[in-house]
């Protein structure tokens, strides 16, 4: 096995399981019974489904001969500081717009 | 000095940058600026004009990148003439506004400032995107110099305005996007030379794009059934916006003039655009123009609809000679300009004067006392309806005479005579209200203002020494253009003539580069 | 060491800027460099005034220490969320928990928040400031107090520790 | 391709049309924005479409899409959104003046 | 095996997509279709990133950056709005 | 010598402007300072003045706008003269008179410049030898005289009367514009000496009648012929001496002028001896029958001037050279006669207050001396012998005896003369009622004042005037003959004929019809009360005043209906005529042009699933923010981002980065523009449209989407040729970045970029203009708390991310000339960052922190930033934004690249960046007014 091919291995691996989160984040967003619990998929699957990605293709891009690829890190800083917020922001508004559903805190509203 | 073309665009904008740059340095500052920023321009029209007036055509080269690749402008006598037009009229009104006008909303100066560098781009321009970019700029200052002052009246007819010209400037962009597409250059005279040689196939693309074109022109000529928004907009925003604004119009007549004669007159397939239908379109606005001014219950409504009339007139005289213009059509939009122009101006300073009644065509309890407002009436009420002895019936009489025998001639002169017939009643009548005719009491009148919305008053000194200048300054317009009727004449013909060889622009602007590199996409 | 303050009123921020400058530029020339420290000294500064107090980082080793255990616990963990994802929806126990906070500092219990939000089958819905607690909606519990012992000691407690508050 | 941009053209119009043709003014402004987009992706076509070629001379490229375009959806993009700042500015100011979002002016439109 | 991941990583975020979609139709709330729209915009950095392993093209990464900023901001906003009516008070 | 020509004009209007000053002196002063003037006039005319009787035409020329017609080109001949004479003799004497006339309380000084602008009016009409320049004094009249009848402005029926005829003059001036048009076109030239010679080709061409038609319209309304006859005993408004003026020599003379001037070249055909002759007569006998009926003297006197225009218009369309001659005799006598009434009546109205001759009785007793002058002039307008009027009107009577235009109808050869002797008796009729009821006839009735002789000087000028009514009564060929003469043969081409002017021409039938007529006159009168009874039964004349403001008034609300009708003040509508008007007007540009297919040659790429799904995704979400626009609008704003993003994933696709990048940035911008206004705006747009409406708006978005389709088809599937290869070529070596749509932004087409963010800084000051003082009720229904205000996780999360997104704005700022990027994006990035903290903190936060931001301050910096960098350019002798770029070699970084579009790319970025936060600020600022917190000094 050349480098070549550990490599083009290792991105497709990232690549793979980047798609794959993206995809469960997704239908987590789908498929769940009510707004608290579909902010799960979204917020941590499909984040991590992106890092993976951004991974791969830092993987891939350093290989292909211009060096060490930083730049896609910035990305998964941001995304990593700014989903967690995100998800506080929308809990907010639905915590304003429909109140606690299923099982809260009952001092919480 | 080589950098002549560009001073009418950098003047204004320096000016308007100093402005905003010194904007807490108080309002004495701003006017200071403003005026000099004007007066500035005065010399340097006249020097463009001296310049373009022995028939060459200067062409800049921004950024020093050649036509079709740069952007240009290009100083011919139509541009200068153009230019000089609007520092005429500009001039005046931003003394007019420094009586307080100005002091109505924020930004006044740099807004006006910068409708003028729009306006003088628009002109100048020789590339159609670069066309795009000064209409934008125009029309945005417009857009903030319609409503300044605020008022439900200017608001209403700024929603209005400013709608339908973002739709106008969508459908601008459509046509550049289309020309563009198919035929590769954005200057003007490229297009002159690449248009005949097109595929049959790629043809109706090109008409349908300068249909669109010709359009968005109509629009801001307001050429009927697109005209409506005008008279609104025009009489309800403040005189001296109005007065600058009596150009606006103009720069679309301007731009549909340019761009059919140089752009899509070269070859046959687009030369014949306007035929049939615009001719029939510039009566019907005659007619709706003068409908408007008769139906008017205010001065400034009066003025507002007699621009519509002079867009339709200008439009006739066009299409009486076959899509262009001859001298006649460019005397004529010299003249009526200046004394729409004025009469915004006066209409301000007659409110003034009446108090509660303002411009109102209602006999009031306190006629205006005034025999300068009195003569200046008299002398725009002549030059508008086109009595002799003044510029409009000159114009009037070449317009006449350009178009005799012409298809459609019959149809121009009737209508020319009727509404110039109709003015002169309407104008006697508003004469007769608004200087003659004595409410028997002041406090047994009602307030009755007019029906054509609220008012949005500015609160300025109209009386002021000022206003007298500006107003006496634009009066002049028209019989100077009568007194210098002879050269005016001489220099519009040879600037109608320039336009129309279409091959000497050409040649300024590519230069010797005949064959220019294309790249065959995609 | 007052000088230093003066001059990096906010080193880590200083050098997060340099890194992702250096990040961007895709380089790590000279010039570059120069550049990036630049950036790092006069934007922290321009924008001081947008964080008037920020924490100091007292223990680089356990931050280290904490980012690598947060690390494994959003890779290892995220299985998790998936099999209750795509498992029988009927089998989910979600509700919302309150966990008490000892941080005193917004800003870490944010940092904190977030841990909670980007760990699986949690997340972090409000910062009570009052009652100094934390909202925290939960996918699957069983336990509550077991959830609210584990974010206190696997994340607030090293917390505590790094900003030394 | 070029006729699924022709249809994300054509249906990008029609939605702004409808929308410009409304009475109030948040409509028109979202039927302008809608238009925005119609004609920025109309200009930026009219150079024909190119994949994976972007304007950059950068080493070791060879194909380039055709810059001008983009430049001139660059200048749009810019005075479509100066004017979507104002009409929303003037949107508010006229319900301010009378009260409404009709963009009359007034409750009672046509 | 690149050739077979990235097709099929392509699909698997298309799919997202249309999921993402669908929760936007069907809401049934203003907090699911934020949710929905920072979703697709995440996702939509996923395609970009994609694009650029495809074409080995680092320009795209500066547009997916740009899409992380820019979704951020505009699911802040929309919450802020749901939240109070207002953004900038 | 016919330089002269123009003195007399020159010294009227040079004279206009100077008078209201003279009028301060005194009014004596100005009557004689406007009076020396005319006498100037006629002084200045007098070198020429044998030789113009000898025959000779002296013709001054002075081109000026030749190329349309126009020349100051003037002519002196005998008919000329003898209206020179008329208009600056008579002149003299009105003003005279009218110094006597007017009281104090009167603008003189305006007044005597109007009179004397008149007077130049008409002077120019009957001395030009440019037709257009003749029309030009035309309307001069027209003007002038609309300002003297108006003279009494606060009186409405002087007023009124003053519209009218400006209406009726003026606009039978633009008939005559028209002819004189169409008459110098046929006879290729403007000048009469041209047009009088070329008669023949005039006449025979096929517009001659056209010609014709336009040019009597004007000299009928001039001239008051009927039916346009009713602007002139209404025009009685004016002053007295205006009056004297208007209907004696001037003003309703220039139109028999103009039947007399161009009598050589349009006369002798059968259409002219209908239209003229008809109408001369019809006005001749309709003016002398209301003359009778008129219980104002002035109004007699008014109508009785219609009449004997009637009359002259009757003898110049009788096509016989005598009958000519007869008409010119005619005015001559007119002249003199009608105004030395005028002004006879003026002092009867003068020293009784009074004109209605019912009231007005036995002024013989009160005022001989001025009762014998009014008999004398009444008696020559009755033709009594020994008196001028006998003379013209015998020749009358002699010229309607056996007129060739009846030659073949024998039958018909009495009409003529009967006619004549009818209006004769009518005429006799009402001097009769002149001179019987003013004079006589008892006793006055309850007069204001008690009368008695004017002032002598006042008296004067009608004395002068009836000398001449008995000088040229006795002795016609010693005192009118030698101008008539020369008159004559100005107007008869082929010479003027043998003519005798002699008071006995023995027993023939012209004297007996005088003798039939004068009796018939006096029974006519004697019998006058039962044609009064029928008069006042009927109500045969309609008061024209009231039915010209009528007219107007209804013309004014029709236009107004329909004004109402087509302009429904309405932005749909108007939106609606400019979609559909684009739409036929694209539609038939493409139908009118040679047929072809939509789909050109090119193949194209094929599609890609992906992009199926994205076009799939895209029809949704543009349909999801229509159907959200009317149920919940913040919805139809999250469906517009959609498109948003699903257009930045094309500009990706499709080699755009650029394009991606800043449709990014702008479009969270927009939605956060979006989203602030969508507090003070209902939540949702109501349903309240009508199926109609909503039917006809989709079938235009229909029809407007699928023609914009069919054409973006049609242009993607052709080939093109661009010049855009010069930009990829010359981008490196010529603008110093490899980003080639950087370089055409800041470099090749740098000017547009400098406009562009000219908008972007208008739109800021715009909105900052738009929202000063507004103040607005809030429309969301969330009742705020306050912990939902600045969310904790937010605020605290934007700390450290606010140095980054700078971080990451320099370097998009920095490296966008080489790669994507630029200044607008990086401004964009900036703002956005900034905004955040407004966001996240509070726009009192925020503000606080900015204060030392000017915004305004900025976005000029970044304006002349850009604009100069345009500038400095001159400083090498470039043209304006000339870019020039290098490479320095800094110690320790080494080659380091310079371009001067840097500058500008800095300069775009602060106007963003300031444009951007003054707009959001400007929004915040507006809830902050409705929360009402006391507001810090803010920017602007
Ligand atoms: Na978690
Ligand atoms: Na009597």
């Amino acid at each position: 096995m050349s480098g070549e091919m550990i490599s083009e291995a290792v991105t497709s691996l990232f690549v793979l399981v980047g798609g794959a989160f993206a995809l469960l984040g997704s239908i987590g967003l789908a498929r769940l019974p009510d707004f608290f619990t579909r902010l799960h998929g979204p917020t941590k699957a499909t984040t991590l489904g992106v890092g993976s990605l951004v991974i791969g293709s830092m993987v891939h891009l350093s290989t292909q001969g211009n060096g060490l690829s930083l730049r896609e890190l910035a990305i998964t800083l941001f995304l990593f500081i700014t989903a967690p917020v995100s998800a506080h922001l929308l809990s907010k508004v639905a915590l304003r717009k429909l109140g606690l559903k299923k099982g809260g805190p009952p001092d919480a509203a | 000095m080589k950098h002549a073309a560009i001073l009418p665009i950098v003047i204004p904008l320096a000016a308007a940058i100093v402005v905003l740059a010194g904007h807490r340095l108080g309002l004495r500052f701003a006017r200071a600026v403003f005026l000099a920023g004007g007066l500035l321009l005065v010399p340097v029209s006249a020097w463009l004009i001296d310049l373009a007036g022995g028939g060459d055509i200067a062409v800049y080269a921004l950024g020093g990148w050649p036509a079709p690749f740069g952007i240009v402008l290009v100083l011919d006598r139509l541009s200068a003439l153009m230019v000089a037009l609007t520092t005429a009229i500009a001039v005046p009104a931003m003394l007019h506004a420094t009586a307080g006008t100005d002091t109505a909303g924020r930004h006044f100066h740099a807004l006006f400032l910068l409708q003028i560098a729009g306006l003088n781009g628009a002109f100048l321009t020789g590339d159609i995107f670069n066309l795009f970019v000064f209409f934008e700029v125009l029309l945005l200052a417009s857009y903030g110099l319609l409503v300044h002052g605020a008022g439900l009246a200017r608001v209403r007819a700024g929603l209005t305005y400013v709608i339908l010209n973002l739709t106008g400037s969508a459908l601008f962009l459509v046509a550049l996007a289309l020309i563009y597409g198919m035929l590769g250059t954005l200057n003007l005279a490229d297009m002159a030379v690449v248009l005949p040689g097109l595929p049959e196939r790629d043809h109706a693309v090109v008409r349908t794009a300068f249909a669109f074109l010709v359009a968005v022109f109509a629009l801001k000529a307001a050429l009927l059934p697109l005209s409506f928004w005008l008279p609104h907009a025009y009489a309800a925003t403040s005189a001296s916006v109005a007065a600058l604004f009596a150009i606006m119009t103009k720069v679309g007549v301007y731009a549909l003039l340019r761009v059919s004669v140089i752009g899509f007159g070269s070859a046959p397939f687009t030369a014949d655009l306007l035929q049939p239908w615009l001719l029939p379109l510039a009566l019907a606005t005659i007619a709706l123009g003068t409908a408007g001014a008769l139906a008017a219950r205010r001065l400034a409504t009066v003025v507002a609809n007699l621009v519509v009339v002079s867009t339709g007139t200008l439009f006739a005289a066009m299409a009486g000679n076959d899509g262009g213009a001859d001298g006649a059509a460019l005397y004529y939009l010299v003249h009526t300009t200046l004394v729409t122009a004025a009469f915004f101006l006066l209409a301000d300073r007659i409110a003034a004067a009446r108090g509660t009644q303002r411009d109102a065509l209602e006999r009031s309890g306190r006629p205006p006392d005034s025999a300068l407002l009195a003569f200046a009436f008299l002398v725009l009420a002549v030059a508008a309806s086109a009595m002799p002895p003044l510029s409009g019936f000159l114009g009037k009489v070449m317009i006449l005479r350009s178009v005799q025998f012409h298809e459609g001639g019959a149809a121009i002169w009737i209508a020319l005579i009727v509404s110039g017939l109709v003015t002169m009643a309407l104008l006697a009548r508003a004469a007769s209200a608004l200087f003659w005719e004595v409410a028997p009491a002041p406090e047994a009148m009602p307030v009755a203002l007019p029906a054509e919305g609220s008012y949005s008053v500015d609160t300025h000194r109209l009386g002021s020494r000022r206003t007298a200048v500006a107003l006496g300054l634009l009066v002049a317009g028209s019989p100077l253009l009568t007194v210098l009727a002879a050269p005016v004449s001489d220099y519009v013909r040879a600037a109608s003539d320039q336009l129309h060889a279409r091959q000497p622009y050409v040649a300024a602007v590519l230069g010797q580069r005949r064959d220019i590199a294309r790249e065959h996409r995609p | 060491m007052t000088l230093f303050y003066r001059l990096l009123p906010q080193p880590i921020l200083s050098l997060v800027i340099l890194a992702l400058w250096l990040g961007l530029a895709g380089s790590v020339s000279v010039g570059q460099v120069l550049l990036g420290t630049v950036l790092g000294i006069v934007l922290p500064r321009l924008t001081r005034s947008f964080w008037p107090d920020p924490p100091r980082l007292a223990r680089p080793g356990t931050a280290a220490r904490l980012v690598l255990t947060v690390f494994f616990d959003i890779v290892v963990a995220n299985g998790q969320v998936a099999k209750r994802v795509l498992g029988p929806l009927d089998r989910l126990h979600p509700r919302f928990v309150e966990v008490p906070l000892d941080l005193e500092d917004d800003f870490i219990a944010t940092i904190l928040g977030g841990i909670v939000t980007m760990t699986p089958g949690t997340v972090s819905v409000d910062i009570d400031r009052e009652r100094r607690l934390l909202l925290v909606h939960a996918l699957d519990v069983e336990d509550p107090e077991a959830l609210i012992r584990t974010i206190k000691a696997r994340y607030e407690a090293p917390l505590k520790e790094v900003f030394q508050c | 391709m070029e006729l699924l941009f022709a249809i994300a053209v054509g249906v990008l119009t029609a939605a702004a049309i409808f929308l410009v043709l409304r009475a109030r003014t948040f409509s028109v402004i979202l039927g302008l924005t809608l238009l925005s987009y119609a004609v920025n992706l109309l200009i930026f076509i009219s150079g024909r479409l190119t994949v994976d070629a972007p304007a950059l001379m950068l080493p070791g490229a060879d194909r380039y899409t055709d810059p001008l375009p983009q430049a001139l959806v660059l200048t749009a993009i810019v005075i479509s959104f100066g004017m979507t700042a104002y009409l929303v500015a003037l949107a508010l100011r006229a319900k301010g003046e009378s009260g409404s979002d009709h963009v009359d002016a007034r409750e009672t439109g046509e | 095996m690149l050739s077979i991941a990235i097709p099929a990583a392509l699909f698997m975020i298309a799919a997202a997509m249309a999921l993402n979609l669908w929760r936007l139709v069907r809401g049934p709330d203003l907090p699911d279709r934020i949710l929905a729209l920072d979703t697709l915009a995440i996702n939509t950095i996923a395609l970009v990133m994609l694009f650029g392993i495809i074409l080995a093209n680092a320009v795209y990464f500066d547009v997916a950056l740009l899409i992380a900023m820019t979704g951020f901001v505009g699911t802040a906003a929309l919450c802020k709005f749901a939240l109070i009516g207002d953004i900038i008070e | 010598m016919s330089e002269l020509i123009l003195l007399p004009l020159v010294a009227l209007f040079a004279a206009v402007p100077l008078l209201p000053v003279v009028a301060r002196i005194g009014r004596r002063v100005v009557a004689w300072s406007a009076a020396l003037v005319m006498a100037t006039g006629l002084a200045a005319l007098s070198p020429l003045m044998p030789d113009v009787l000898a025959g000779q035409t002296f013709v001054f020329r002075q081109p000026w706008l030749t190329e349309w017609g126009i020349d100051l080109s003037l002519r002196l001949d005998g008919l000329g003269l003898l209206f020179a004479i008329l208009i600056l003799g008579i002149g003299m004497l009105i003003v005279l008179y009218g110094a006597y006339y007017l009281s104090v309380a009167d603008r003189l000084g305006r007044f005597y410049a109007l009179l004397l602008a008149f007077a130049g009016g008409m002077l120019g009409v009957v001395l030009a030898e440019n037709m257009l320049l003749m029309l030009l004094f035309w309307e001069i009249t027209s003007l002038t005289s609309f300002l003297l009848i108006a003279y009494r402005q606060d009186d409405a029926g002087s007023r009124i009367s003053a519209r009218m005829a400006l209406a009726v003059t003026g606009g039978g001036g633009l008939a005559l514009l028209a002819g004189l048009l169409l008459l110098g076109h046929i006879a290729g030239s403007f000048e009469l000496s041209d047009v009088l010679a070329r008669g023949d080709i005039v006449r025979a061409h096929p517009y001659y009648p056209l010609v014709l038609v336009l040019v009597l319209l004007g000299a009928f309304t001039k001239s008051a012929q009927f039916p346009f006859h009713f602007w002139l005993p209404n025009a009685m408004a004016a002053p007295t001496p205006v009056s004297a003026y208007l209907h004696s020599a001037t003003m309703v003379k220039a139109g028999v002028f103009l039947i007399a001037r161009l009598y050589p070249c349009l006369s002798g055909t059968d259409l002219w001896f209908v239209l003229v002759s008809g109408t001369g007569a019809v006005t001749f006998i309709y003016g002398a029958y209301f003359a009778l009926l008129k219980h104002d003297f002035k109004g007699l006197l008014a109508y009785s001037t219609v009449s004997h225009l009637g009359l002259i218009t009757l003898l110049f369309g009788l096509n016989t050279p005598l009958s000519a001659v007869a008409g010119i005799f005619h005015i001559i006598n007119h002249a003199i006669f009608k105004a030395s009434l005028f002004m006879a009546a003026g002092i009867i109205d003068h020293e009784c207050g009074t004109r209605d001759m019912r009231r007005i009785n036995g002024m013989f007793k009160y005022m001989p001396y001025t009762a014998v002058l009014g008999i004398l002039a009444a008696g020559s307008m009755a033709g009594v012998p020994l008196l001028n009027g006998f003379l013209s009107k015998e020749m009358f009577f002699a010229e309607t005896i056996g007129n060739p235009a009846f030659a073949g109808y024998a039958g018909l050869t009495y009409l003529l003369p009967a006619f004549a002797t009818l209006a004769g008796m009518l005429s006799v009729a009402y001097s009769l009622r002149f001179v019987h009821d003013v004079f006589f006839n008892g006793e006055p009735i309850d007069l204001p004042r008690t009368p008695h002789e004017p002032p002598h000087w006042m008296r004067l000028p009608v004395e002068i005037l009836v000398a001449l009514c008995l000088l040229v009564g006795l002795l016609p060929r010693f005192t009118v003959g030698p101008i008539l003469t020369a008159a004559a043969g100005a107007v008869i081409p082929s010479g003027v004929p043998a003519y005798t002017l002699a008071i006995w021409h023995g027993f023939n039938l012209p004297l007996a019809m005088s003798v039939i007529a004068l009796a018939g006159g006096a029974l006519h009168y004697w019998r006058r009360q039962v044609l009064f009874a029928f008069h006042e039964k009927y109500h045969l004349e309609a008061t024209s005043p009231v039915l010209f403001e009528r007219a107007y008034r209804e013309a004014t609300r029709l236009s107004q209906r329909v004004m109402a009708l087509v302009d429904t003040e309405s932005l749909q509508r108007y939106m609606a005529l400019l979609i559909g008007f684009v739409l036929l007007l694209g539609v038939w540009a493409y139908a009118t042009a040679k047929p072809t297919a939509v789909s050109g040659p090119l193949g194209g790429i094929a599609p890609e699933p992906i992009a199926i799904g994205a076009v799939a995704a895209l029809v949704l979400a543009v349909a999801g923010t229509v159907m959200y626009d009317n149920r919940q609008r913040v919805v139809a704003v999250i469906y517009m981002s959609v498109v948003g993003l699903i257009v930045s994933l094309a500009f990706v696709r499709f080699s755009a980065p650029d394009l991606a990048l800043t449709q990014l940035s702008v479009e969270v911008v927009t939605i956060v523009l979006l989203l602030s206004s969508l507090r003070f705006l209902p939540a949702a747009s109501p349903r309240d449209e009508s199926r109609s409406r909503l039917t006809r708006d989709a079938m235009l978005a229909v029809l407007g989407g699928g023609g914009l389709a069919i054409l973006t088809y049609a242009m993607l599937t052709r080939p093109f040729d661009t010049i855009s290869g010069f930009y990829l070529a010359n981008s490196v070596p010529g603008g110093g970045g490899s980003n080639v749509v950087n370089v055409i932004l800041v470099d090749f087409r740098g000017f547009d970029t400098l406009g562009e963010i000219t908008v972007l800084a208008l739109a800021a000051l715009g909105v900052h203009a738009s929202l000063d003082g507004l103040r607005l009720q809030v429309h969301t229904d969330v009742a705020a708390r306050e912990a939902d205000r600045h969310p904790v996780m937010l605020a605290m999360l934007m700390r450290p991310l606010l140095p980054l997104a700078l971080t990451v704005s320099v370097y998009i700022l920095l490296r966008g000339h080489n790669l994507p990027g630029g200044g607008f994006i990086a401004g964009l990035i900036t703002g956005v960052g900034l905004m955040l903290q407004y966001v996240a903190r509070g726009i009192d936060f925020s503000a606080a922190r900015l204060q030392r931001l000017d915004y305004i301050k900025v976005t000029a910096t970044g304006l002349a930033l850009a604009g100069g960098t345009g500038l400095a350019s001159w400083l090498f002798g470039q043209p304006f934004l000339t870019s020039a770029h290098g490479y320095v070699y800094p110690p320790l970084i080494g080659k380091m690249e310079l371009a001067s579009a840097i500058v500008f790319d800095l300069g775009v970025y602060l106007v963003v960046v300031a444009g951007v936060l003054l707009v959001l600020s400007e929004l915040g600022g507006l809830s902050r007014h409705e929360r009402g917190t006391v507001a810090p000094a803010r920017p602007g």
